[in-house]
């Protein structure tokens, strides 16, 4: 049973991954008054580049994106999906902090290798809003453990089910708040789109990425898309009985992201990191405060 | 084994070196690395055995011990072996270099002098060996003349407070209990009243508190790092620094004993609270300020400091995985900080001593080992998992979140991604990037480097794969310290609060790896291309007319560079301006003409009699 | 008002010829050597924008005439307001053959880029000009293109036609 | 219009990827791209068809030049069509690329495109209407189907012919040749 889980949790992240790719792409089509793309674009772009022979600048080039499309693959084995949870007794919390790091590294590693001025531009503006968005981040996840009284995102999920959704529960209202303040930044959607910005810096560190590393470097976002929305159902939703009703709160979750998406501009990165740093971190801040009261 | 012998191996190695070097380099070098493999097999060999050697020298009818237990061999091993690869790396580095015989002796005697320390039973050959490390140390710092003169005073002053601090301590102790024997000491001084133990700790803390370069006494640090021949830092950081550690350990959990140093000093400001917040601030203001710096070793150097937080951290909070992640944390730093300065040195070697980030790029294509080794040290400075530094922070981090402090715990993780940041901007800027023209024809390293660089990377690799072998000694100075044993398996820890499994996430890693380097093996091979031809609009990349790494995070430093002068540094420049001024006032005194201090005698003289009689104190 | 800049001018300078073909637009044409100094002059009459320098090639006269426009920037106070709307067109005739001046830099430094222009596309050489290099042809032209001797059929015929094209060249080879 | 025909994607997986995700490179050659902007928007949307601008020309299959070629823009496009990855298509956009168009008898523009890249399809007109786009992008789709639509392989064949014209044009080239000029034939 344990060995199904490890197959089957990737695939099924992989599947709703690429899913919410084509319906974002579908949703912004019909946002602004066009027809677009079938659900199913993703799914043809990846087998055109795959067809594609692309460029290599060498080594670390090939190995950077593999390694960053195993860290995501690796994060989703982390992350509970309804009642499927393959390795959840190795690290909790802790490792999905630190697994969600290898994705953006491995691409940092090869773009740098490409030594093309958009990509470090890219690389540097990347990990700024990395740091800009992981104060709040962190601040809700302190809160949350310190909540609980555990570090394993299962034991979460579980105390969740017994009693209400972390949302709904007052003293975490705050820190919710403050989580949903931050997702467009942590799924790097259009108000943070800042490090894959086409017209800027010609889509950052992708800029050198040719067919097969093109198709990983979406499969790879396709990845963190779903790992982002994951996490904030399983802290703030209170997980799933099974995969179904998971999948549900994903989507409702990922089309209020989208109309977020649709409705801003792109920010600078001075300014997003200034937003970043002010709102979200007082109110999670305010969050962890109460927490502390409470409990002493 | 004997631990005699081991020292008089140590010390006179490092004599005969110097002597041999007289005759020739090739047999000093070939000497040097001997003595080092003697040391590191010797000290091997005493695992695991408590023997105590007792030696009566006429000297105020002290007897100097020496003894090995768990602690003191954890330390020997790392600062042995460590010794050893930078013997070894040295070898090439100092080819070209004069004063070789110097620079050898000096570093095979402060090895010896940290043995010394580690094996020392009691409190004065403790104080001799940490005074001979100071003095060899302060030498080789300013072995490159210049500014590492000015670095090597302000460390050596620095130094010297911390041993008045220390040797106030010994004397206290020694006036109370007239013996200086660690072992009887810990078990008169749990009888004393807490108020004595404060200041016993205090004192001592202070001596270890600037050698380990706690946060308000860490000034000497990044320009002793910067200065000193790259080997040297790279010893100097690994464990020189971290004797602190070993003094901290030495006197909270053996000296005072673990429990009463946890509720030492009124309520809320509790003696290890006040270091614990001080290690976090440690960990935080450094690593930001690492930032900032353009210069390689700089910026390892201000690292060197934000790390040293986290074990502070580790050790002060008290638990028993507080002090488990804070001396892992110890053996780890000391593996990958090593690592970096001898990657950084290999660079500096092929690149005529250029350390200026901003000129540097691209070296990946022409140093393989040395940007493997620099991508290791940086992963295991972060702390990504499958890497030793991913196994003591985890440690360090789940006692802080379980037993209730979020803010310390926030602190120390927003010290991890502000690492990754500067951490990134050093290898971004030495290795990836731009290749600059005037490195078109850099060399690989030579083998003699690239041997530690290897090895080092194999033990970040291995620790943080199976972190359990490391962690069962650690467990067992836990034990030592009268701490609950952790259930220690194979790769992490078994506990029903949240176990950490490294076999887990190195499967899954590797098996995620095959898969997508299968699914990457679909499409056609890709064509190899020169490092430098890149999309840049259909016009050519322009050739170091520009260097985009730059300033790499130029949004970030216009928001924090205004809130990171450094305040501490500016007070102990004033500081040392006034004792200056001071002492010149002063000096005009001695004149010179005796006629003077007649003078002097004589009014000193009247006013005494003065005082007699108008109050007759006598 | 422009009469009194026409008096000033002729007063001023001897052989100059001031004609205001409309309201508000003044042609003065001078000889080459005065050119420097009437553009100071005007510059220092408040005409400090030098809006474009082009060229005319007068084949049959075997001239190349300079022609220099010059405005005035928008000022607040009154004494201003007309001559914010009058243009000066100054015009120099110098020889084709021997196709020499001097740059107008010292007076007007945004002069630059259309001395290069016409540096590159007429072949005026004007020295004291820092940086006379091409602005925007790639190749190199024996008579510089906007001559009017410049046969511009002829050239693509001998430059562009006979590049083959790639499918012919491979069957004959 | 064959997309959601199962057995073609089984059969032929690549031409069909190829057909349905035309990523062009978004390279404003020349006074043609002013008909691009309303093709990709809402009124006429290109997306429909899975043709969208990309950033780079490492992410695209679809180079379009549009509008008359400038000797000095030449050189960017020669160096944007050798990033590109292998199996890539241009499409001469406009009369200009065609035969010179209304600049025939320029000293600046150059006459035949495809005597420097080889180009697989071509839309008449002098700014043609963003329609005549859709069919050139239909036509592209027979061609693929019927494996046609092979500039690439022509290059790569002829590149010694290819970069003997460029060269005969530039003089000496900054980039070095795409394939070893050696044995490319």
């Amino acid at each position: 049973m344990h060995v199904v889980e490890i197959i089957v949790s990737p695939l099924l992240a992989l599947i709703i991954g690429i899913f919410f790719l084509g319906l974002s792409r579908k949703i912004m089509a019909r946002i602004h008054w066009r027809y677009g793309p079938p659900i199913t674009q993703p799914v043809i772009d990846v087998i055109r580049l795959f067809s594609q022979k692309a460029f290599s600048h060498g080594m670390m080039f090939n190995l950077g994106i593999i390694l960053s499309l195993a860290g995501s693959f690796v994060l989703i084995l982390f992350l509970p999906m309804g009642n499927i949870c393959p390795l959840s007794n190795s690290g909790g919390m802790l490792v999905i902090l630190y697994v969600m790091l290898l994705a953006p590294l491995g691409i940092a590693l090869s773009g740098g290798e490409a030594a093309n001025p958009n990509v470090s531009i890219g690389i540097s503006r990347k990990l700024i809003i990395a740091l800009g968005y992981e104060v709040p981040l962190l601040l809700v996840l302190l809160t949350i453990m310190t909540r609980y009284h555990t570090i394993s995102i299962v034991e979460i999920v579980r105390i969740q089910q017994n009693t209400t959704w972390a949302l709904l529960d007052l003293p975490l209202l705050l820190s919710g708040i403050a989580y949903i303040l931050i997702l467009p930044a942590i799924l790097g959607v259009r108000p943070f789109e800042i490090v894959q910005a086409p017209q800027e810096i010609s889509s950052g560190p992708m800029a050198e990425y040719g067919g097969p590393f093109l198709a990983l470097a979406t499969i790879q976002h396709a990845l963190s898309l779903f790992i982002g929305i994951a996490l904030f159902v399983n802290l703030f939703l209170g997980g799933a009985g099974n995969p179904f009703t998971f999948f549900l709160k994903m989507l409702v979750v990922f089309i209020l992201v989208l109309f977020i998406n649709a409705a801003l501009p792109r920010l600078r990165v001075e300014q997003a990191v200034k937003y970043l740093w002010r709102w979200p971190t007082l109110i999670s801040l305010a969050g962890m405060i109460i927490i502390l009261i409470i409990r002493r | 084994m004997s631990l005699d012998l081991l020292l008089i191996v140590a010390f006179s190695g490092a004599l005969l070196t110097y002597v041999f070097g007289k005759i020739s380099s090739k047999m000093r070098n070939a000497f040097g690395v001997v003595v080092s493999l003697a040391l590191v097999v010797m000290v091997a060999l005493l695992y695991g055995q408590t023997e105590e050697k007792i030696f009566y020298f006429g000297f105020l009818n002290l007897p100097l011990i020496l003894r090995t237990n768990m602690l003191a061999w954890f330390f020997a091993i790392s600062v042995s072996a460590l010794g050893l690869l930078c013997i070894v790396f040295s070898l090439s580095y100092m080819k070209g270099r004069e004063r070789g015989d110097f620079y050898y002796l000096m570093m095979l005697l402060i090895n010896g002098a940290m043995l010394g320390i580690v094996f020392s039973g009691d409190l004065v050959s403790f104080f001799i060996f940490w005074e001979v490390m100071s003095w060899s140390t302060f030498l080789l710092i300013s072995y490159n003349r210049g500014k590492a003169l000015f670095a090597g005073m302000k460390y050596i002053i620095m130094s010297i407070l911390g041993s008045v601090a220390m040797l106030i301590g010994m004397l206290s102790l020694y006036a109370t209990y007239d013996t200086l024997n660690i072992v009887t000491l810990s078990t008169l001084i749990s009888s004393a009243s807490s108020g004595y133990l404060l200041f016993l700790s205090i004192i001592f803390c202070i001596a270890f508190a600037i050698k380990n370069a706690v946060m308000p006494l860490h000034t000497w640090l990044p320009e002793a790092y910067a200065e000193a021949p790259s080997p040297f830092t790279a010893v100097l950081s690994g464990m020189l620094t971290r004797m602190g550690m070993y003094g901290f350990l030495l006197i909270m959990y053996v000296m005072v004993g673990a429990a009463r140093v946890l509720n030492l000093g009124p309520g809320l400001f509790k003696f290890n609270y006040i270091l614990a917040w001080l290690g976090a601030v440690t960990i935080v203001i450094p690593t930001f300020i690492a930032m900032l710096q353009n210069d390689a070793k700089m910026l390892l150097a201000w690292h060197g400091i934000g790390q040293g937080g986290y074990m502070v951290l580790g050790i002060a909070f008290g638990t028993s995985l507080g002090v488990a992640g804070g001396i892992f944390h110890t053996l780890n730093h000391a593996i990958y900080i090593v690592l970096l300065f001898l990657s950084v040195a290999a660079v500096q070697y092929r690149t005529h001593g250029e350390r200026d980030l901003n000129s540097l790029g691209g070296l990946i294509k022409k140093m393989p080992i040395a940007f493997i080794g620099g991508l290791l040290g940086i992963s295991g400075l972060i702390g990504v998992p499958l890497t030793n530094g991913f196994a003591s922070k985890w440690l360090i981090y789940k006692t802080l979140i379980l037993e209730g402090s979020p803010f310390l715990a926030f602190a120390a993780l927003i010290g991890t991604w502000g690492t990754i940041l500067s951490v990134f901007k050093f290898l971004h800027n030495m290795f990836l990037g731009q290749l600059p023209e005037k490195y078109q024809d850099v060399k690989k390293s030579p083998f003699s480097m690239q041997l530690p660089i290897i090895i080092l990377s194999f033990a970040i690799l291995l620790f943080g794969i199976l972190p359990g072998i490391p962690l069962k000694v650690i467990n067992a100075i836990g034990v030592s310290f009268g701490f609950e044993s952790l259930n220690v398996t194979f790769w992490g820890i078994a506990s029903d609060t949240g176990a950490l499994n490294t076999i887990n996430i190195f499967a899954a890693v590797l098996v995620g790896c095959l898969v997508v380097a299968l699914l990457f093996k679909i499409g056609p091979k890709a064509t190899p291309i020169a490092q430098d031809d890149n999309y840049a609009a259909g016009a050519p990349v322009p050739k170091d007319k520009y260097h985009y790494t730059v300033d790499f995070y130029n949004p970030l430093y216009r928001m924090i560079t205004p809130y990171l002068k450094d305040f501490i540094d500016a007070f102990y420049m004033k500081l040392a301006g006034w004792t200056q001024s001071l002492s010149n006032g002063v000096r005009r005194i001695y004149t010179g003409y005796v006629g003077h201090y007649v003078m002097y005698i004589v009014l000193f003289l009247a006013s005494l009699i003065f005082i007699q009689l108008k109050w007759s104190p006598w | 008002m422009n009469d009194s800049l026409k008096e000033q001018l002729t007063s001023v300078f001897t052989d100059v010829k001031v004609f205001i073909p409309e309201e508000d637009r003044i042609v003065i044409t001078v000889e080459k050597e005065a050119v420097l100094s009437v553009l100071s002059f005007l510059k220092n009459h408040g005409y400090s924008h030098l809006g474009l320098i082009s060229c005319v090639d007068w084949i049959e006269e075997k001239k190349l005439e300079l022609v220099y426009i010059l405005s005035a920037y928008m000022q607040e106070d009154e004494s201003y307001h007309d001559k914010e709307r009058t243009t000066i067109i100054l015009k120099t005739k110098i020889s084709r053959e021997k196709s020499e001046f001097l740059s107008v830099t010292p007076i007007f430094v945004n002069a630059e880029p259309y001395e290069r222009e016409i540096h590159e596309l007429y072949g005026i050489h004007f020295d004291g000009h820092n940086r006379l290099t091409p602005l925007f042809l790639e190749r190199k032209y024996e008579t510089p293109p906007f001559r009017k001797d410049f046969d511009t059929r002829k050239y693509v015929q001998d430059v562009f036609d006979n590049i083959p094209f790639v499918e012919k060249k491979a069957e004959n080879k | 219009m064959d997309r959601n025909q199962l057995t073609k994607w089984l059969k032929t997986p690549v031409k069909m990827g190829h057909k349905y995700s035309l990523h062009a490179v978004y390279f404003c050659t020349g006074c043609g791209i002013i008909e691009v902007p309303p093709v990709i928007t809402a009124r006429w949307d290109a997306e429909r068809f899975g043709v969208i601008p990309v950033a780079t020309p490492r992410q695209a299959n679809l180079f379009l030049i549009t509008g008359y070629v400038s000797v000095k823009t030449l050189k960017a496009i020669i160096r944007t069509y050798e990033q590109m990855p292998e199996p890539k298509f241009t499409v001469g956009f406009g009369s200009c690329p065609v035969n010179g168009g209304m600049y025939w008898d320029s000293y600046n523009t150059i006459k035949h495109l495809d005597k420097y890249i080889p180009v697989d399809g071509w839309i008449a007109g002098c700014m043609p209407r963003p329609e005549a786009i859709f069919v050139a992008v239909v036509h592209l789709w027979t061609l693929i189907d019927k494996d046609m639509a092979d500039g690439y392989k022509r290059y790569r064949k002829d590149y010694k012919a290819y970069r003997a014209n460029q060269e005969q044009l530039f003089g000496t080239l900054e980039w070095p040749p795409l394939f070893p000029i050696g044995e490319s034939k």
